[in-house]
């Protein structure tokens, strides 16, 4: 890897979370509204798993789902304008923190029902197999949507009809304020629940970008090669609230502790320069050109104007 | 011209889109080997083969959103669900997602999609598979919905369907398959949206679709015997819904009677009723009249089960009531 | 007398129910621990235990069906919805299996079950988030559907829904969870199917239901200080529909506007529009007048969102409209 | 065992075959209608796995429901005048043969949506959890409803909540004309699928009336005793077609007659005169008095009265 390629990655984590941050600051002013979900804790994943994409290649997700945008390469102007409801936003206004999409990147939603971007999902990867080309579709969802039916339907269809889809689990042990081992009773981990549909499966550390990026990079290089569908699960922590209802009394502030020294910012800031794969002023510089771009997304978001009415009726049907 | 079924009409539909579109392909349970429930796809799959008519696990929610997501990525899928009671384990795909996807994501996405379903009582399947949720279904903003009543009709609504850029719900009436009828050797279309005057007439404005237009033009012989002239209207296209087709009608003939053969409460002409009346309550020389099907579940028992259904002479005793004719 | 808000008639309602019967237990997502997504439960875990108050996996499906089992074999359950449009996950539990099965069995099986949840647009949630799914419900024989629109009601309507034999969908107006209101101290039910006359008048009857009241309140003051007076009716049932007091109060003032705050097409008044048009068409000075929101998903934008909402300026343009006043 | 228990098991066989060859004729003759699903072949799973249970144990099948209802000591008159429709019938004419009902026998059903009854099923456990009864909930199922999200949410959720429910599969190896191969990647057994949940899961053969009881057995004295939901898969093949519409030309003569090697009512026979359990004359007479028992079904099902147009309006509301 390329120290730009490492430095890419550090980007990407560092401005989902700062955006993340930012988020949070205009949800309390008002300016965001609706349900809102961050993803801070979670960058890692995001960030090494859509890294290894071609463009082509689609995402689906659900409704936690800034970071993935992020990592796509969306502009942040424009997905902060969606949070503000303005007509600049990806989906023009009307999509919200839940319903992000750009379909020119194909990156295919932010999905607010749980598991329900799942079987959607499985319809990109049968047209790139339909049509014969070799694009890979990856779909995210969360622990607590491994128990909608959608879920196993799609699982099993994807591996009968051997589709180019990559099932992108990301653990982070809570669905709202269930913890896993209340929802699940086979052990915390859910690697195994793959064999089922005869389906490869692989655990990986959620906080680690470079851990996430080689063993999603693995699994789509299979996939893509036309090997049937893949599961991947990365263990990792939310350190907010499930939304921003949320002051997730449900957990402890150890638990969280525990987490955040695994941050994965921090410990891959620290790998990098301890590696001395980049410097302090390499770092700087993409921090400092991420604070940049995000104070122009937040303008660009507030200065945006707001849908016309009539946009109201538009884009119902085709 | 040829007489076909309204079976044969479908197939035809379906076998022209795909020879003519690669994109265009079949998913559902039974549609292969089996040749579908009610032997719609019979000989597709030998003829097309395993890649465009393809055999489904029982996984509605999941083979219906797949559906969407080829949709949304260019294909065009066509969907046989077995019965349209069974769209129910796949709602949210269906009204959650199909329906809204273009919507949420500002116009980003468009999903040519069809999902064609046998709807409606009349074989004793009893309360779950009796169903005739197009009812529901034509309320949800984003999707399209349709329900032949005739091959010709059949023909002109499937190829419509499969060409229009939004998701279509195409409602078959599984009593009618057999049905035979002429149908045009040149090649036309019926535009979803638009209702079709069946029968011109002056004095009553008779309104249904699908398996209600049979009831419907017995009504309108027998009245026509007693000297009664009828402008019978068979709505086709349920979402989007030719208000102005029934309105205009009803505006002349100052009489209506508006015919569902799922239960009256909450079917198609409950929102019918309350808009003509809405918009040519002026016009009209006395109630507006509805007739449904009871407001019962399906029983399995024939004789209750014809009990329950509309029926010719419940219809004829409504406008007797009503406007003593 | 108290003065509480509906989340308090309903937690009080909820306690209630859960104290007095042992085979009363509440199942639903994050109702533990994390107190129920709109905060109804919260402090229930700690004082029934676990047995008592079942948080679920994210399995609709799942947990319906088993309430609906738990039922039918003398259990009570109750359970929470996050929002009735999660629902659609559970359709076919809901629609084909809670209501039919009584049904199906030829009257063996009863299911005393009761489904909360939370129902309407206005927070800014977007297409899959903000529906109103009892205007579907409502139509299914077998269930029954209820709507609070006040402390009183909703405290009267979660003690009649738990005590009723028949699964009953009791439907939370998500934005009036905070509304005040006075409660009786003294025990007592709101009759399941009985419309309330929140207000009496002369000149013009207004309808509606859950977050409809508070619009049709002032509505109501609004014509008053014209000199206008108005009956207003709460229906709280959904169904069954209290069709009796709608046609009486139609009929004794000759005017009617119907609300609902779903989108207009499909609503719950067009049934009742069609209904009472007729059963009281002959009573009608003018048009029967019906209100409902846009027929579009629900959009995220604030601006966006309360313009497709029905409204007061919405409802008072329209009767200007319909009848002058 | 002792040789009444032995003749019982042979005579519910024998019953239930004969049962549904008449079923056959009279559907042929226009008294029966609807969808009717034959369980010709597949008589030893019903029989084996029902003779173990209590009279307050749940039992809740799918629509192929015949052969449990016939197992679980419904008689035949009442079943039978069901399938004609008439007012006797165990589900008053209204059910028809996809909804067999008789709740004082806790038999709940005959379901036909495919998957459907799993959940349910769940509910009737949970109750007898909730009320610390030690009875135990059979459910059964096919291979086509293991595609279901209800069964996989219930194995799930039964799992979790430790239920004392008994998962059934009735492999039959094609959900219509659609063979196992086709809808599942894992081998053709489902007998590992359980252990997604941490479930115990057992294989057996279902043409074999004795496997099949005692593999039963044992699972329901372990539910029964406490220690959570079990899983069998019994192996087995349907000699008729899905339907009576359903003339089975997706499988060969081949596949049908080596599954008719197996005949559990030949077989079972075979080894009760071969190991000289019962003699030709006790067989005789069980299948004389269930010969004699079906007649008496037809007639009672021909003889009973419709029900009222007025029952059309009955049984909505308790
Ligand atoms: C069908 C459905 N049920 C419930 C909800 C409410 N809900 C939204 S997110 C959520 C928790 C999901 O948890 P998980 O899948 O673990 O994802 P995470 O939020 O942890 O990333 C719930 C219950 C929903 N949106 N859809
Ligand atoms: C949700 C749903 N989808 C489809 C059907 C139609 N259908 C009825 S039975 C059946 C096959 C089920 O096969 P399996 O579960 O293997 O049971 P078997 O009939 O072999 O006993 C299908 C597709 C249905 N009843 N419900
Ligand atoms: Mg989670
Ligand atoms: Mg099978």
């Amino acid at each position: 890897m390329e120290k730009k390629e490492y430095l890419d990655l550090y980007k990407k984590m560092y401005l989902i979370r700062r955006f993340e941050e930012s988020c949070g600051e205009n949800y309390s002013k008002g300016f965001i509204r609706g349900f809102l979900h961050l993803y801070i804790g979670e960058e890692a994943i995001a960030a090494g798993s859509i890294a290894p994409l071609r463009e082509d290649d689609y995402i689906v997700t659900h409704y936690r789902d800034h970071g993935h945008a992020i990592a796509r390469g969306l502009e942040t102007g424009p997905l902060m304008a969606e949070l503000f409801g303005k007509k600049t936003g990806v989906s023009g206004g009307k999509g919200g923190s839940m319903h992000l999409f750009d379909a020119s990147k194909n990156f295919m939603g932010g999905h607010a029902i749980v598991g329900a971007q799942i079987p959607l999902a499985a319809g990109f990867a049968l047209a790139s197999q339909y049509q014969k080309k070799d694009s890979v579709t990856v779909v995210y969802f969360g622990d607590g949507a491994t128990n909608q039916g959608t879920f196993h339907e799609t699982m099993n269809l994807a591996s009968v009809w051997k589709l180019p889809i990559l099932f992108f689990l990301e653990n982070n042990f809570y669905g709202m304020g269930t913890s896993v081992d209340k929802i699940r009773n086979n052990g915390k981990s859910f690697g195994n629940l793959s064999e089922n549909y005869g389906m490869p499966g692989t655990v990986v550390d959620g906080m680690d970008v470079l851990a996430v990026k080689e063993t999603t990079e693995e699994a789509i290089k299979k996939i893509r090669s036309g090997s049937g569908p893949a599961f991947i699960e990365a263990t990792t922590f939310r350190y907010q609230g499930h939304s921003m209802a949320d002051p997730a009394k449900y957990r402890t502030d150890k638990e969280l502790d525990e987490w955040k020294e695994k941050d994965p910012l921090i410990n891959f800031r620290k790998h990098l320069l301890g590696q001395a794969i980049v410097t302090e002023s390499d770092i700087d510089k993409v921090s400092k050109s991420a604070d940049n771009e995000l104070n122009e997304a937040v303008k660009f978001a507030t200065e945006s104007p707001e849908p016309d009415l009539d946009d109201i009726k538009n884009d119902i049907y085709a | 011209m040829s007489e076909i079924t309204i079976r044969q009409s479908i197939q035809k539909g379906l076998a022209e889109a795909l020879d003519a579109d690669p994109n265009v392909f079949i998913m559902g349970e039974d549609i292969g080997d089996y040749g579908g429930a009610y032997a719609i796809t019979s000989g597709f799959l030998e003829k097309y083969g395993p890649e465009r008519i393809k055999d489904t696990p029982i996984s509605e929610a999941a083979f219906i959103g797949a559906g969407i997501g080829s949709a949304a990525a260019g294909l065009k899928p066509i969907i046989e669900l077995m019965s349209i009671s069974f769209s129910l384990v796949a709602f949210d795909q269906i009204v959650n997602m199909a329906a809204n996807i273009r919507y949420m994501s500002g116009g980003q996405i468009n999903v040519p999609m069809v999902i064609r379903a046998p709807t409606g009582a009349g074989m004793q399947l009893g309360a779950t598979h009796s169903q005739s949720f197009e009812t529901w279904l034509c309320e949800v903003p984003g999707l399209k919905v349709v329900a032949p009543s005739n091959p010709s009709d059949a023909l002109g609504l499937i190829r419509s369907s499969i060409n229009d850029p939004n998701p279509v719900i195409y409602a078959e009436s599984a009593g009618l398959y057999g049905l035979k009828g002429d149908v045009s050797d040149k090649y036309y279309e019926v535009q979803i949206g638009k209702a079709n005057i069946k029968i011109n007439g002056d004095d009553i404005t008779l309104v249904s679709y699908g398996h209600g237009m049979p009831m419907l033009e017995q009504v309108a012989e027998e009245l026509d015997s007693r000297g009664v002239s009828c402008e019978v209207i068979d709505l086709r296209s349920l979402s989007p819904m030719d208000y102005e087709t029934v309105n205009k009608s009803v505006q002349k003939t100052g009489r209506a009677l508006l015919l569902d053969t799922s239960r009256k409460t909450g079917g198609v002409m409950a929102e019918l009723a309350a808009s003509v009346q809405e918009s040519s309550g002026d016009y009209l020389d006395g109630p507006l009249l509805r007739v449904g099907s009871e407001d019962v579940p399906w029983p399995y028992n024939r004789k209750l089960e014809q009990h329950a259904m509309a029926s010719v002479p419940k219809i004829l005793k409504q406008i007797e009531i009503g406007y003593s004719l």
